[in-house]
């Protein structure tokens, strides 16, 4: 009966989840005083979770604009959930940085806004049924990270906002070009206007479209959208935004915006995938997904900074997930999707240990960090339990996925197992090896304990660790049939 | 099968515990009971089902990998090995109740150790791939927990980290060797996995695979460089489970997969297996006689005995293929029985080794010696415990040995050349392996319980509590029983056995003066028994004729010492010293170099020798590996300084490349 | 009459690539920011005539957008830029200006052949925009890497965005083209805003990274 | 009533070694002296030596520990048992299926640890030299011993040494593999049983020595049961190369008084004719390096694996 109670909700879930973060950026946007804009932050992103959550009851029909298929709701859903729970540690850890003075009340309104600007941009780009207004929605969600990125003001801090932001536009750019090209192959099938737009739409007709069109358009599409997944050699925006924003702005770039951008690419992979004669972008995505993996694995052990460390790692991941997406299949796709809901959690948890470690040790230099389970047991094994889980050690959910990518892999290209296996290693060892030393060994620096909540960090371990040993049935079925739209 | 379930996840409950009430005073006891218990119960129940002769039990929980769930079996195999595994923990658990105390931040253990516990029941009973995967893991994954749980020592550390690293390697290798055997539709139970065998390519890399993932965890020469890092490095009774019991775990992977899932074997692949088995079996022992450090000594026997174990494997899987399955259940049974013996004398070792640590302190032999006075209990659990090791009668050691010298005995029957000009080779190695390893275990309990004390520390030490001496002698006990009355242990392990390869050896229950008899009474026999007692007795009629006859004049002085004056302590003979004459033979293999350095008549200075030792294996396989990963690291490095602009030509050029591929495609 | 249309749009596109291919030749600032805004005009006009003939007034819109923007308030801001930040000498290019036209025209070639196989089916109007506006936007692309100075770079950055603007428009019936245009106006009105902010961006190369990373204690 | 007999046999067997070893030792100084051109002491000195040392009273270490004064009769009852089941003058006795030959090895091998341990008990270090050079040939003549047991069990087809004498008696020619183990086996019984070349059974401090070093610290009883130790193990491998390699007169199983008769005679010739040889190759060789005298075992250990590897290929011909 809760069904059709929820169908006769005032409004539609579908426009609070996008209604209720707009609303709350303008009022964060006015509001002065920066403690309750907090909780107001918590509170809004909360909301949106629940709408998103209701949307997986009642689906509404796919209008011009906005659409729910299987596919977006998960990437809606997980995607709200990590907004929550990082607005919910942003809270604790803002008022910090405010203490100290890293932030001025005025910023702090402006960020809390962002924040909100953030997620709306995202749930836009993932409920539109347009790919017009998908790409102004990602634009808008990088212009709200780039500033945020920035928001410190420090040297650092505005050379890595600048970075992100001129390679972010190229890549907006080339996006749009390739938008423009679809759109043209779409244009004789469906005929002028709007529906050539449309998801809906050009999904079904896909088989009809241009097929060269398509091939330059997916080049364009998957160089401008992958730009913002971070995949090498376009990755060059991510470690800096990572290591000198606000760490809730890391958790939120690795667990979410990659996701966003990643969801775009594997739209535009659907319709070539339906379409007999354009080349297959499969082969192109695991390409450049190996590729990264590969890279990240080696960049990984070089690293000073604790956050720049685990953006590579997110390098790292999300050339896994491209991979599998890439080699297609049930399996793989399974895999891919597993891979991307387990992936968002455990590092977003990540970045929340690492927001308070470098709140509580005042650096984020692995050198100046020892000793971590000594001196701050609970942090440190929070820490050491999370890079566990993103190495891929059982029984945490992100063994269950690589397990499958690289069995099923290996049972259909051999050879391409053994680079992914090596990739894999290589990454293991890095994070092994400074995680051992961050945790490990005579504690050096502050013992000041932590004020935040560890609630956030370890309710995602917690999902990831129960992933890791059961999945629930639907979620299983679900993600099947998600996997088989993808192909 | 229930009660494994439970008494796992009353381990699993356990570890949780632990978590909430490591701080407390009682949690240390507490949680070693009931491990203690749950040990002791799937131990019951696995006996049980091993000597019942039951049918296989298949139990399928909802969890682990969707549409396949968690497949959970016990067959004769598992049972026995989890009889290997229960008895060596619940030893360990209940040593640990004694030795627990003495660890200086127990929240770092109590958590793990049941969760290691768990993790090894669970890979016994395994019966898919992800499973078998997620426990195996899991194991070195909690016991990696308890290697670097005395973390601030930066060697631990180190330790930790190459075994974590070794540790993925071979579950990787592993996974793939599973995968290869699931195929492309994925079909992860083991029970398809033994309905469809591979073809002989897939099969070579299977082996291959295999040989890397289980090796790397057994301690396979040259996969074996972690395992002298890491077992020391946990807390001693968890030294004695990683060395004396996981270990174990990983010769059962290799076992499942080898001779079980894989279907037929093919004569060849016993040779790789021989020829690493035999080299681990050499090496090992070499090295162990060159520590100085009493636990990792231990740690490098142990990679010798697992090479003893692999070699009978290695016969088995020689003789099942060009079908003699007598022969091939006497060497698996031979390599089983090792497995049991092994475990068994291997914790004992490793609990006198912790021991002395907590009485002295020290794990350095060089500063011990005396101990027979001071420690008259551990003296005499750790001379059983040299005996056995030595592989001598009448002592359990020797049982397994002599069996697979006989099994090795039937090999000329076998038509293959190659394995002709091997075996012989292989057996002469194993031989060596006794012999030095003899020689390794004098010189261990020689300088460390014998002469007078070279440190005050080893001086005023005492004996260890009541749960650590039950916990020895205990295990000390079963190697005196298993070396008396193999027939028993070897009709237990039948079972097992047949299901390998088809057959079993005879009953040897039923043969009169309960000796052994491996196949014929014409061709071999041996009685643990009788040897025992004609030596017992020999000796008693000894003592009797002597003090009957003999004058009992007794009378204590200096040491006679050819007429020397009473030295000190220091003149004694070292460790290193008592290696010498074998580092001086086996210097090439060693790569030993031995620099003195005499100071010049007049100078007051003293005299040096100093001793260096290369570990050829890390210099040419492990060392460049690491250098290039760092090389290669460093090259990629320079990517992240570069400028904004070329970083912009990164995308421009990814971009023309692409587009030239579509303008040239057909 | 189609003929006529059809002739004068691929008259303005075409100009629209002479104008990038001018724009990579000039090596003095002030220049640089005349002909940009010649770029824009010539784009604003191509754009107006879209919309003339394929009779959507909305393009209007887009081509005011285009000529307000871009062919004044840009160019003037930058002006001043220019001279605030004194970087009104030469600009240092990468390569030089003649390997680098030679670059550009093979990129010209290489639009030509990948747009014409494409859009084979397409009607003539729109492959020679769409060739033109792929011509352009590598063209921009190029710009940006072989120039070293920050205003340089901005100006090549707009030209690209102009030729998404000459292709969206092109896009017979194309939706959301003002909003699209609104937008990367935005977009740039940030970057130009940023250089006013930020001064350190006198040229993305003058933030020495290498000096950055040492800081960050990143570098070995 | 059979059952008797074997016991009696069985224990006829056990002090008959007991009976004869110190009477070996006797005779070979005696040879040896001879050969030397000295008279030498008289052939039943060692019995008097031995009566001599039980008497006297031990004069023990301060600090020598229980394993010190347990470990010669630890040492004399392995040696004794691993004797009584060489088959001397009769095969087929009651207990000879109880160890094989690889298992009589072994019970040597405990015998030395033993010797080993109780040479590093006091703690000095002569006792520690004599124990590391006794480990260190052992952990070569071992092997060698395996490798000479493969190649016999491999001709004979069992490690049972009653088996082997009686397949031995009946039907064996002349093998390659057998002289080589024949040579290997004397080699090891040279070492194993301290003689020249590899250690000097009359020497007293003096660096080079081995065995002596081991047991400097023991007096009275104690050493008597050592020096008895060592007795039965050279009489105990000179009866295992007669039984091995000249198995002619051996009482087969289930004989008659008679035969056993004539077994014990062929026997103590045979102990005559081995103590000879030994004696004369002793004396004809001087003593070698102790570092020369791995190499020389370890020709052993080539010479049974070589005779092994020649058993294996023949068996396919």
């Amino acid at each position: 009966m809760i069904f059709e109670w929820l169908a006769h909700l005032p409004v539609a879930p579908v426009t609070a989840v996008l209604a209720i973060p707009a609303a709350a950026t303008i009022v964060l946007a006015v509001l002065p005083w920066y403690r309750p804009t907090a909780y107001l932050n918590v509170v809004a992103t909360l909301a949106t979770f629940l709408a998103a959550l209701t949307l997986l009851a009642v689906r509404p029909e796919p209008g011009t604009y906005l659409f729910v298929d299987d596919l977006n709701i998960v990437f809606v859903v997980l995607g709200t959930f990590v907004g929550f729970t990082t607005s919910a540690f942003s809270a604790s850890y803002i008022a910090h940085e405010l203490e100290i003075g890293r932030l001025t009340p005025a910023y702090l309104r402006f960020y809390h806004a962002m924040y909100q600007a953030l997620m709306f941009g995202m749930n836009l780009a993932l409920l539109a049924n347009n790919i017009g207004l998908m790409w102004v929605a990602i634009e808008l969600a990088t212009l709200s990270t780039v500033v945020m990125v920035g928001i410190y003001r420090t040297h650092e801090a505005l050379e890595a906002a600048w970075k992100y932001f001129i390679l972010g536009s190229v890549g907006i750019a080339l996006a749009l070009f390739g938008t423009i090209l679809v759109y043209m192959a779409a244009r004789p099938v469906i005929g002028e206007g709007h529906d050539a737009m449309v998801w809906t739409e050009l999904s079904t007709k896909a088989a009809a479209l241009n097929p060269e069109l398509l091939n330059v358009a997916f080049i364009f599409l998957i160089l401008g959208y992958g730009t913002k997944v971070g995949l090498a050699p376009l990755h060059a925006w991510l470690p800096d935004a990572h290591a000198e924003g606000p760490t809730p702005i890391s958790a939120v770039l690795s667990g979410l915006l990659l996701n966003v951008a990643l969801y775009a690419v594997l739209r535009f992979k659907i319709i070539l995938a339906a379409n007999p004669s354009a080349i297959n972008p499969g082969p192109l995505m695991a390409s450049l997904g190996l590729l990264s993996l590969i890279f990240a694995g080696f960049m990984l052990y070089r690293r000073r900074d604790i956050k720049r460390m685990f953006a590579y790692s997110s390098i790292e991941h999300m050339g896994l997930i491209a991979f599998a997406f890439g080699m297609g299949g049930p399996l793989a796709n399974f895999a891919g999707l597993l891979h991307m809901m387990m992936h968002s959690l455990t590092k977003s948890a990540i970045f929340f240990a690492v927001g308070h470690i470098s709140q509580v040790k005042g650096t984020q230099k692995i050198a100046e960090i020892r000793g971590l389970t000594e001196s701050h047991p609970v942090l440190g094994w929070g820490l050491v339990l999370g890079v566990v889980a993103i190495a891929g050690l059982p029984p945490l959910g992100i063994f269950m996925s690589e397990f499958l990518i690289v069995t099923s892999t290996f049972a259909r290209e051999p050879l391409l197992a053994i680079p992914l296996v090596l990739g894999l290693l290589i990454a293991f060892g890095a994070l092994m090896l400074r995680v051992s030393e961050i945790a490990f060994g005579e504690p050096v620096g502050s013992m000041a304990r932590v004020e935040a909540s560890y609630v956030p960090m370890f309710s995602h371990l917690a999902l990831v660790a129960l992933a890791g040993i059961y999945l629930p049935s639907p979620l299983v079925a679900w993600f099947q049939n998600v996997a088989r739209l993808l192909g | 099968m229930e009660v494994s379930l439970a008494a796992i996840g009353l381990l699993l409950g356990c570890a949780v515990l632990a978590v909430t009430l490591q701080s407390r005073a009682a949690a240390t006891r507490l949680v070693y009971c009931i491990c203690l218990a749950a040990c002791l119960a799937m131990l019951a129940a696995s006996a049980r089902h091993l000597l019942s002769g039951a049918e296989a039990r298949a139990i399928h929980l909802p969890i682990g990998l969707p549409w396949i769930g968690a497949r959970l079996r016990i067959d004769e195999l598992s049972a026995f090995f989890q009889i290997v595994i229960n008895l060596g923990a619940a030893a360990a658990s209940l040593y640990a109740i004694g030795y627990g105390r003495h660890e200086e931040a127990p929240e770092r253990v109590l958590p793990f150790y049941p969760a290691f516990l768990a993790g090894m029941n669970v890979v016994l009973l395994a019966d898919d791939a992800f499973t078998f995967l997620v426990s195996w893991e899991f194991m070195s994954l909690s016991s990696w927990a308890l290697v670097v749980s005395s973390h601030r020592e930066s060697e631990n550390r180190q330790a930790g980290y190459i075994y974590i690293l070794m540790a993925s390697f071979g579950t990787l290798s592993l996974l793939l060797a599973l995968g290869l055997l699931a195929g492309p539709t994925g079909s992860y139970g083991f029970a398809e996995m033994r309905s469809n065998p591979p073809s002989p390519g897939t099969a070579a890399l299977v082996l291959a695979l295999v040989l890397a993932g289980a090796g790397s965890k057994a301690g396979l020469v040259p996969l074996h460089i972690w395992l002298p890092l890491a077992h020391p490095a946990a807390p001693s009774h968890v030294s004695a489970l990683m060395s004396g019991v996981m270990t174990k775990v990983a010769v059962y992977g290799f076992v499942r997969v080898m001779l079980d899932l894989i279907g037929p074997p093919a004569w060849w692949w016993s040779l790789p297996v021989l020829a690493l088995a035999s080299a681990s079996a050499v090496l090992g022992v070499l090295f162990a006689l060159m520590q100085r450090d009493l636990k990792r000594l231990l740690a490098f026997s142990t990679i010798e005995n697992i090479g003893i174990i692999f070699i009978g494997i290695a016969l088995a899987l020689a003789f099942k293929a060009s079908d003699m399955p007598a022969a091939s259940a006497l060497a698996l049974t031979a390599a089983l029985l090792h497995v049991l013996n092994h475990s068994l004398f291997k914790s004992l070792l490793f609990f006198v080794a912790g021991a002395i640590l907590s009485a002295t302190g020290e794990r350095d032999i060089e500063k011990l010696g005396g101990l027979v006075h001071a420690m008259p209990h551990t003296t005499v659990a750790c001379l059983g415990g040299c005996l056995a090791i030595s592989a001598l009668p009448p002592l359990n050691g020797f049982v397994s040995e002599w069996l697979l010298f006989q099994a090795i005995l039937l090999s000329p029957e076998l038509p293959q050349w190659g394995l002709k000009l091997m075996i012989p080779a292989a057996g002469a190695m194993l031989a060596l392996g006794a012999a030095l390893s003899a020689t390794c275990f004098v010189r261990a309990f020689g300088i460390s319980f014998l002469g007078r004390p070279r440190s005050p520390v080893s001086a005023s030490a005492h004996d260890v509590d009541a749960y650590s001496r039950t916990g020895m002698f205990v295990l000390l006990a079963a190697c005196v029983a298993v070396g008396l009355l193999p027939g028993f242990a070897i009709d237990g392990m039948a079972g097992a056995v047949d299901r390998l390869v088809g057959t079993r050896m005879p009953v040897q229950a039923s043969i009169p003066w309960l000796s052994i008899v491996p196949i014929s009474e014409s061709r071999s026999s041996y009685n643990g028994l009788l040897v025992f007692f004609f030596i017992t007795v020999s000796t008693i009629v000894a003592v009797k004729a002597i003090h009957r006859f003999a004058s009992n004049a007794l009378r204590r002085g200096p040491a006679w010492d050819c007429g020397y004056p009473a030295q000190n302590p220091q003149t004694q003979y070292t460790g290193d010293s008592f290696a010498q004459p074998v580092r001086r033979v086996f210097a090439d293999v060693l790569r030993a170099r031995e620099t003195v350095e005499m100071p010049t008549p007049g100078d007051p200075r003293p005299a040096r020798l100093s001793v260096a030792i290369r570990d050829l294996l890390w210099e040419l396989l492990y060392a460049p590996i690491s250098g290039w990963i760092s090389s290669s690291a460093a090259l990629l490095n320079h990517l992240q300084f570069l400028t904004i602009r070329r970083y912009l030509s990164l995308v421009f050029g990814a971009l023309v490349l692409l587009l030239l591929m579509v303008a040239i495609w057909p | 009459m189609e003929r006529i249309f059809l002739d004068v749009a691929h008259m303005l596109a075409g100009g629209l690539v002479l104008v990038s291919f001018m724009l990579l030749y000039q090596d003095r600032m002030f220049g640089l920011l005349n002909v940009f805004a010649l770029h824009a005009v010539v784009l604003s006009l191509s754009v107006g005539w879209q919309a003339h003939i394929q009779g959507a007034p909305h393009l209007y819109a887009t081509a005011l957008i285009a000529l307000v923007l871009k062919a004044l308030i840009i160019p003037v801001a930058l002006h001043r830029v220019v001279i605030k930040l004194g970087i009104h000498r030469t600009i240092e290019t990468v390569g030089g200006i003649g390997p680098t036209m030679l670059a550009g025209i093979g990129l010209v070639a290489l639009s030509m052949v990948v747009m014409l196989r494409a859009t084979a089916a397409a009607d003539p109007l729109a492959r020679e925009d769409l060739a033109f506006a792929l011509a352009v936007v590598l063209l921009g692309l190029l710009m940006m890497v072989t120039r070293r100075n920050a205003v340089s770079q901005i100006v090549g950055f707009m030209s690209l965005e102009n030729g998404l603007i000459l292709a969206a428009t092109g896009a017979k019936g194309m939706p959301l083209v003002v909003e699209i245009s609104v937008a990367f106006s935005v977009l740039v009105a940030f970057i130009v805003i940023g250089v006013f902010l930020f001064r350190i961006r006198e040229r993305f190369d003058t933030v020495d990274v290498q000096a950055l990373d040492d800081f960050r204690g990143e570098r070995r | 009533m059979a059952l008797m007999i074997d016991l009696f046999v069985q224990g006829v067997q056990m002090l008959l070694v007991l009976a004869l070893a110190p009477l070996l030792l006797g005779y070979t100084r005696k040879v040896k002296a001879r050969l030397l051109l000295r008279k030498g002491p008289p052939v039943l000195q060692p019995y008097r030596d031995l009566l001599r040392l039980s008497r006297k009273e031990v004069v023990l270490a301060e600090n020598a520990s229980w394993i010190f004064r347990s470990g010669p009769y630890m040492i004399f009852a392995a040696t004794w048992v691993a004797a009584a089941l060489v088959p001397t003058f009769a095969a087929g006795l009651q207990f000879s299926w109880t160890a094989d030959l690889i298992a009589i090895t072994a019970l040597l091998g405990s015998a030395r640890l033993f010797l080993a341990l109780v040479g590093m008990d006091v703690g000095t270090s002569f006792g520690g030299i004599g124990a590391s050079r006794e480990m260190m040939f052992a952990s070569v003549a071992e092997p060698a011993m395996i490798m000479i047991v493969f190649t016999i069990a491999l001709v004979a087809g069992s490690t049972q040494l009653s088996h082997i004498a009686t397949f031995m008696t009946s039907h064996v020619g002349l093998r390659v593999s057998l002289g080589l183990a024949l040579f290997a086996l004397i080699i090891v019984a040279l070492a194993e049983n301290a003689r020249i070349p590899v250690d000097n059974p009359a020497t007293h401090l003096e660096l080079t020595m081995v065995h002596e070093a081991m047991v400097l610290e023991y007096s009275g009883r104690h050493l008597a049961v050592i020096e008895m130790a060592a007795a039965l193990k050279l009489l105990l491998y000179i009866s295992l190369i007669g039984c091995i390699f000249a198995p002619w007169g051996i009482a087969p199983v289930g004989a008659g008084l008679t035969d056993y008769a004539v077994g014990i005679i062929t026997y103590i010739a045979k102990l005559a004719v081995g103590g000879f040889l030994l004696v004369l190759f002793e004396t004809s060789i001087a003593k070698m390096r102790v570092f020369r005298v791995p190499e020389f075992l370890g020709a052993a250990l080539m010479l049974g694996l070589l005779g092994t590897l020649l058993l294996f290929v023949s068996r396919s011909f």
